[in-house]
């Protein structure tokens, strides 16, 4: 087997501290031909590399780092149908890094890499097709807007629900931070351009039961619960919400702008279900959109990519048995208020009554290591805003106790001057307790909370008649299940972590899955947009070719050699790995030839072409005889 | 049954009543309490102020005493101070070589198997009690109260009062302050702190329809009987326990009229 | 006292945790300098014994386990550090890395049950702490702090603020600083602990006055309780057995730094 | 036709004396000429015959001391065919952790180069037979490719691992493969042919057979398996818990070790 | 003989760093042979004994945790390396003769001093055994 070694002077970056005619003769032996070249990687240099080559051969380039010019000569040679090739970083390896030892050094890389020569083999490139259809999975504002901007481009996109509605979060929303605008004048635009839009299939009460396939060709199944009314069929009129007998009603549509606009029927309330033969929404229906016996249906849809965005959800509070959430009546937290806000309910302090006054917890739970170690960071803002909303709508004495106040955006100090002319009172200072038994015997009848005044040393037990908690941010429930199925790794506060934060904030390490909204962290609105339609261009840049190109067979997989144990299928970090009846199955497109899988296969079975183990063996074989 | 017990130092004095009432208890309970020989003080809350070795010694000195599986303590301080000292020479190999030659005095040695400090609490509520009840004992509501030592920092069981006390017959009232603090021993600085504390424990139980406050700790009796307010009883859960089963109030250390 | 461990009592332990070690091997030992000399001391009945260190025992593990990797006496002697020293008491406070998380939240302050008294909340202590650990201000916290553990387990950063205070309180402070109200109480309690080995403890006692009658031995102590029952008559705690050893020992406990 | 059989370091266990009813039809027409485990020589006895004189010289047994070397050399001079039978005379075999506390024994194959290996501790039947019956025919059979695991009886899926486990806190009726129980089972780094007789019989695989064809550091290959399975979070915490290292790996082939071979070479050297 | 150090520098990590230091020219330890493996979560520890085998320190240095090209390979590695070390010192060899190093690509300098740490420190090995 005939080889050829190209050796590169680098213009004497090289040659000045190796001998190169030395390494030369040392080198040249039966087979193997040694050639030098003041610049390789100069035109002239490929044009004498490309002409000094036969098909069949192999070739080894001792010159500068494969980083810098590894493709070129990569390319070159496999153009020239080359058996095997390996690039050698002379320079940075041996050249340049001590003039004593610099020869032996260099020596013993090209030897290494000579007798190691044979093992290489090159993964081989292949055009993978790509299907024109988009899956969004969660309908909050992210993954609304996305969908909105995907489907300008005649993409089909299919968004899916799992609540009844659309909007997530935002749509229970009454005003916005920081300007206080109301939020329904942003949000519902965007909602109904959403029924107008003939590519965007939309798939509510559903959730992602499996996915399959590979990037460019995902085989997704859906379940649909059953919602008990034809959306199609209703337009919304809100008859059946006033006739149903049961309370809280069994029949909802609570989003101010639901979307689709029909309300779905809760089967554990509803006394059909519990065949007390009650069908009087039915009755009263005149467009008979009410079917009962609708059951739960499997949806099998074709993607070439994903976005998620599952969003956030508050930090669960009650489990801070001290604050008294769900305990205490008069202690709610900012969303509960935002939706007594948003539909107008009224709101009752400790004693029933109007609360007079109101405390407004900053940081409930959050910035502690027993509950959520950091901060959400734009919970503040909101806090603000609520306070603002409660002094002007009950004209109610408002504290807020904070830690910092964290206000984004350069209206944020505007809000904080409107919040102090309009009265509310701001005490640095994290409460420590919400008690219903008084501490001073005026405070009867009012919620005691404790919480000392860091500024001002003195007062530390205040008496309200509410309390509202503003908790911060944790990634929405049944993410993990979502990570699972797509083999994204959260971090370790449960948010996707993207490829890189600051460089690719919405692309994975996953090809062909994006991430968009809180579901990557903490999002205030403005960012949930931001990220969505980010991720919805990544997709239509990808979705848009008709094929992607990626290396493939990275892996050689001995059957004989291997013993079943199906070890390597769970080590594989980009779960590339399956069993099959055949034996074990790599997934073309997933698999990065990383060479965890090797390294842990027990029997040897696994070997990574471009990089095997036996050409490290080779390689520290002529090292131990090299001089 | 037989059990290795620590009366401590308020056995003697203070908490002479809490004693006499787990003797009688013990004894119609059918329980055996070997006390430990030659026990000696915990060192209450003064050892706090004394370098850490003498509060380390004086414990070191009463687990090297108990040879056995469980030591029954009383009073909740010296369930504090022994249980903190024994995790304290469990972890730190350097306090317990010096621990060892200062017991090498009285030809003691600290085994790293120490007995289990078990507080009085647990240790009823782990006993069946329902069928010593006397029948037909319908007691009146009570509200219970744990103090810091047992809810911190080593935690105890903070349901077994209520399980020992509702077993023989009295209807206990939720409380959502019985593990906070009734000042402790605040007195000697003689601030006026100490009324609110413990005059909002008592509040809260009178509010919530408690006609008692069963306590656990001598120190808390003291405080709470003290600084809570005249006219709320304030007694040892055991002795509550020992009424439901029929004893008469002055074996308990109780008063005639109950 | 005795000055330490006897040649038979480290063979005798060291057979019961399975190392075989002959006598003659164990004087060689010590005669290459592997192990301590034995100090001599004469004995009442005549004779004399040899006393060896407490360290010896754990060093000559060490040498045994060595022995049984292989390696010779000369490369464990190079191995073994000269002379192993008794393990140090803390000198700074241990955990004062754990002490830069505070985020000065005021959850310990707002928490205590006795905030009023205090000149400074502890959060205060910890900052200025944090600051230039010597100089902190002349508070009384660590004095008055009733050690209810509340704020340790509400701080959102978990750090250990009883354990703090309880270092200023035994050597973070210099001694002239000291804060004490009623320290006759104090007095009375390790007097009574120090004769009786059995104390008094007045923790829970209040603003009464307690006169004490009679010579240590048979005390008799008169309690004035604020409520009606006026002056009452108490027993003093009873004696335990082992006393001159616990007083001994008490004393040297105390000389530990 | 002649044959001889010496035990040098070896427990005996290898000794064909145990095979004798399943090989008839060879030791039939065998003829014995030494045999020092049946009947009591002066190994002096082999020096009379001429070189090869002797067919089939059986080697059970590491070499540790200078008597066993030179009588192996005897056998190499003496024997045409020499056949190094069991676990200690091609890799060291359980003598050979020695070398973790010093100089241990040396398998047969670094002095002399046998024209047969028989692996196993001891060798099943079915081994000798094949591979007296290939060594007969003229090609001696080479070791297989496939692992232990292709014979054995438990089922194996996909899965983690949060801590090690020896066996004995393993519950055999679990029909699980071992490796996803946690315990060091060398079946996956063994070659088959002893039909998995120890997992069959519900106890994990030592690897008495040997690395499969081609498979070198069979230690660090099944360390680097079990670890891999390992969940990162509980990782760390299994390692400080995992016991006797070289008794998981390298039961049978300590002495053939890369890193004791160089430390005893240089104290040789 | 100076020692000689075989150092296993991960492809994106690693090796880059190296490459930043060489553009200073640095002198390094004549026995330090680099060697480029593509991540050291695939780096096998059959070749890692071997190393040590023949040279006196073996380096292995890959990206910092959380920046692994390939997500967990440093993970991986570590977790290898730890056992291997656990296994070197059962076999009475010493395991400070295998030394794991995280740094980013950027870390050219801390490198080159590690480097020469690890070379001071094999020589009094050597003097001392």
């Amino acid at each position: 087997m005939r080889t050829k070694v190209f050796l590169c002077e680098c213009g004497g970056n090289i040659s000045e501290n190796l001998d190169l005619k030395a390494l030369k003769k040392a080198l040249a032996s039966s087979g193997v031909e040694v050639l030098r070249h003041p610049f390789l990687c100069s035109p002239e240099g490929q044009a004498f590399f490309e002409a000094r080559i036969l098909p069949g051969e192999a070739v080894l380039v001792g010159a500068c780092s494969p980083h810098l010019h590894g493709p070129t000569f990569k390319t070159l040679s496999k153009k020239l149908r080359v058996r095997a090739f390996h690039m050698v970083a002379l320079r940075e390896e041996a050249a340049w890094i001590g003039k004593e030892g610099a020869y032996q050094r260099a020596l013993r890389l090209l030897k290494g890499a000579l007798s190691a020569l044979p093992y290489y083999q090159a993964p081989d490139l292949k055009e993978f097709p790509i299907t024109k259809a988009l899956l969004i999975i969660g309908g909050g504002i992210a993954g609304l807007s996305a969908a909105l901007k995907a489907s300008e481009k005649e993409l089909p996109v299919y968004l899916v629900e799992r609540e009844a509605f659309l909007g997530g979060k935002a749509v229970f929303l009454d005003r916005l931070y920081p300007r206080l605008e109301c939020a329904s004048c942003l949000v519902s635009p965007r909602l109904s351009a959403l029924s107008h839009q003939k590519n965007i299939r939309l798939y509510t009460l559903s959730r992602v039961l499996q996915v399959g396939g590979r990037p460019g060709a995902y085989e997704v199944t859906l379940e649909e619960r059953p919602r008990y009314v034809d959306p199609e069929r209703c337009h919304g009129c809100g008859e059946c919400l006033r006739v149903c007998p049961v309370n809280p009603p069994a029949l909802t549509m609570d989003p101010p702008h639901p979307v689709p606009r029909a309300p779905v029927i809760h089967a554990a309330r509803c006394l059909h279900f519990k065949g007390e033969g009650c069908s009087r929404c039915k009755e009263v229906c005149s467009r008979k959109a009410i079917r009962f016996e609708e059951n739960p249906r499997l949806h099998r849809l074709k993607v070439g990519g994903i976005i998620v965005a599952t969003g956030f959800k508050p930090y669960p509070v009650e489990k801070i048995p001290y604050y008294g959430y769900k305990r205490l009546p008069g202690v709610i937290t900012l969303w509960d208020l935002e939706k007594a806000f948003c539909q107008k309910e009224a709101l009752r302090g400790f004693d029933g009554g109007p609360p007079r006054k109101v405390a407004v917890v900053h940081c409930a739970g959050s910035r502690d290591r027993r509950h959520l170690s950091y901060c959400s960071e734009i919970c503040c803002g909101l806090a603000l805003k609520a306070g603002i909303l409660l002094r002007e709508r009950l004209s109610a004495e408002v504290y807020h106790f904070y830690l910092d106040l964290r206000l984004k955006s350069p209206e944020g100090e505007a809000l904080l001057r409107r919040a102090k002319e309009e009265g509310l009172r701001f005490i640095r200072g994290q409460v420590a307790e919400i008690s219903e038994v008084p501490l001073r015997p005026e405070d009867e009848g009012r919620l005691t909370l404790l919480a000392e005044n860091t500024l001002q040393p003195g007062q530390k037990v205040w008496a309200v008649d509410l309390v509202v908690l503003v908790p911060g941010f944790v990634p929405e429930g049944g993410s993990e299940e979502v990570a699972s199925l797509l083999g994204l790794c959260p971090d370790r506060f449960g948010f996707f972590s993207p490829r890189e934060e600051k460089t690719a904030p919405v692309e994975t390490l996953r090809k062909g899955i994006w991430i968009a909204g809180a579901a990557s962290g903490p999002k205030d609105l403005s960012e949930s947009v931001l990220s969505g339609e980010a991720a919805a261009l990544e997709a239509l840049l990808f979705l848009e070719k008709s094929a992607f190109l990626a290396d493939t067979e990275w892996v050689d997989w001995e059957e004989e050699r291997c013993g079943r144990c199906w070890l390597c299928v769970e080590v594989c970090p980009f779960k590339a790995l399956r069993v099959s009846p055949k034996g074990l199955k790599v997934e073309e497109a997933l698999c990065c030839g990383c060479g965890l899988c090797a390294s842990a296969c027990p029997s040897g079975a696994l070997r990574i072409k471009p990089f095997p183990r036996q050409a490290y063996l080779q390689t520290l074989e002529a090292l131990a005889n090299a001089p | 049954m037989k059990i290795l017990y620590y009366p401590g130092c308020s056995s003697e004095h203070l908490a002479r009543d809490l004693y006499l009432s787990i003797e009688t208890l013990a004894s119609s309970l059918g329980v055996e309490l070997e006390v430990l020989s030659d026990w000696n003080c915990c060192g209450a809350r003064e050892i706090e102020e004394a370098p850490e070795g003498v509060g380390l010694f004086l414990a070191a000195r009463n687990l090297a005493l108990a040879q056995g599986e469980e030591l029954l303590v009383a009073c909740s301080l010296c369930f504090h101070n022994l249980k903190r000292a024994q995790d304290l020479l469990r972890k730190e190999a350097g306090f317990r070589a010096r621990i060892a030659e200062l017991l090498k005095e009285e030809g003691l040695e600290l085994s790293l198997k120490t007995p289990q400090i078990l507080p009085l609490t647990e240790f009823l509520a782990r006993l069946d009690l329902s069928k010593f009840r006397s029948a037909g004992f319908r007691g009146l509501p009570v509200a219970v109260y744990y103090g810091c030592f047992l809810s911190r920092p080593c935690p105890t069981d903070l349901e077994a009062l209520e399980k020992a006390l509702s077993a023989v017959g009295y209807p206990v009232v939720p409380t959502t302050l019985k593990s906070h603090c009734c000042g402790g021993h605040l007195p000697r600085t003689d601030s006026p702190v100490i009324k609110n504390l413990c005059q909002r424990l008592i509040f809260e139980a009178h509010q919530k329809g408690a006609t008692g406050l069963a306590v656990a700790c001598p120190v808390c009796k003291l405080n709470l009987e003290i600084y809570g307010g005249p006219s709320f009883p304030v007694r040892y859960f055991t002795q509550y326990l020992g009424l439901a089963l029929g004893l008469s109030p002055s074996w308990l250390g109780l008063p005639e009229e109950e | 006292m005795e000055p330490g461990l006897l040649l038979e009592d480290i063979l005798q332990k060291l057979a019961e945790e399975g190392y075989q070690i002959s006598k003659r091997t164990f004087l060689y030992y010590v005669q290459l300098g592997l192990l301590p000399k034995g100090k001599r001391k004469g004995q009442k009945k005549g004779g004399v014994k040899f006393y060896y260190p407490t360290w010896t025992l754990e060093r000559l593990k060490a040498i045994l386990e060595l022995k049984k990797k292989g390696l010779k006496l000369k490369e464990i002697q190079e191995r073994l550090p000269k002379k192993a020293p008794s393990p140090p008491l803390p000198k700074t406070f241990s955990q004062a890395e754990r002490l830069k998380d505070c985020n000065a939240c005021g959850i310990c302050g707002a928490i205590c049950p006795v905030y009023e008294e205090m000149d400074l909340p502890p959060w205060r202590l910890i900052q200025a702490w944090e600051e230039v650990p010597d100089s902190l201000p002349s508070a009384n916290t660590p004095w008055v702090c009733v050690g209810c553990y509340l704020c340790e387990t509400r701080c959102p950063q978990e750090i250990p603020i009883v354990e703090f205070l309880r270092f200023l309180r035994r050597e973070g402070l210099p001694p002239g600083r000291r804060w004490r109200k009623h320290p006759e109480w104090s007095r009375i309690f390790w007097s009574l602990l120090e004769e009786r080995g059995r104390s008094f403890d007045f923790g829970a006692v209040h603003a009464y006055q307690i006169r004490v009658l009679g010579p240590a031995e048979d005390q008799r102590l008169l309690l004035r309780l604020p409520g009606p029952e006026g002056e009452k008559e108490v027993t003093a705690p009873s004696k335990i057995k082992g006393l001159p050893a616990l007083k001994r020992a008490l004393e040297r406990a105390r000389g530990w730094k | 036709m002649k044959i001889a059989v010496h035990n040098l370091l070896s427990c005996g266990g290898c000794d064909p004396v145990f095979f004798l009813e399943e090989l008839p039809e060879f030791f039939s027409q065998a003829e014995v000429v030494f045999w020092s485990k049946v009947k009591d020589e002066e190994p002096k006895i082999l020096k009379k015959f001429p070189d090869q004189g002797i067919e089939i010289g059986f080697l059970c047994g590491a070499i540790k001391s200078a008597g066993q070397e030179e009588m192996a050399q005897v056998f190499r001079k003496k024997c045409r065919m020499v056949v190094a039978v069991g676990a200690c005379a091609l890799w060291g075999g359980i003598p050979g952790l020695l070398w973790a506390w010093g100089e241990g024994p040396r398998p047969v194959s670094s002095f002399i180069s046998p024209e047969l290996c028989i692996p196993g501790c001891p060798p099943e039947g079915p081994t000798w037979a094949a591979c007296l019956q290939g060594l007969l025919s003229g090609q001696p059979p080479k070791p297989s490719e496939e692992p232990v695991c292709i014979e054995c009886p438990r089922n194996r899926r996909p899965f983690r691992l949060s801590s090690f486990r020896r066996f004995p806190e393993t519950d055999p009726e679990i029909p699980e493969c071992y490796l996803s129980l946690g315990v060091f089972c060398a079946g996956a780094v063994t070659q088959k042919g002893c039909g998995a007789r120890c997992l069959k019989a519900g106890y994990p695989c030592l690897g008495c057979y040997g690395p499969p064809a081609g498979l070198s550091a069979r230690g660090e290959r099944l360390l680097s398996a079990l670890v891999s399975a390992l969940v990162p979070q509980k990782a760390s915490q299994a390692l400080t818990r995992w016991t006797d290292p070289i008794g998981s790996l390298y039961r049978f082939d300590l002495a053939t070790h890369p890193l004791l071979r160089k430390r005893s070479c240089q104290r040789s050297a | 003989m100076p020692p000689k150090i075989i150092g296993f520098l991960c492809e994106w990590c690693a090796a880059r760093a190296l490459e930043n230091l060489a553009f200073h020219r640095p002198e390094l330890p004549p026995g330090f042979q680099p060697l480029r493996i593509n991540c050291t979560g695939s780096l096998e520890l059959e070749v890692v004994t071997k190393a040590l085998a023949q040279a006196e320190g073996v380096l292995v240095a890959g990206c910092p945790s959380g920046e692994c090209h390939f997500k967990e390979g440093n993970l991986r590695a570590g977790l290898h390396l730890e056992a291997l070390r656990r296994v070197l010192s059962a076999l009475g060899e010493d395991p400070r003769r295998l030394k794991v190093l995280w740094l980013s690509a950027g870390e050219g300098e801390r490198l080159g001093e590690e480097i020469w740490k690890f070379y001071r420190e094999l020589s009094h090995e050597d003097r001392g055994s």
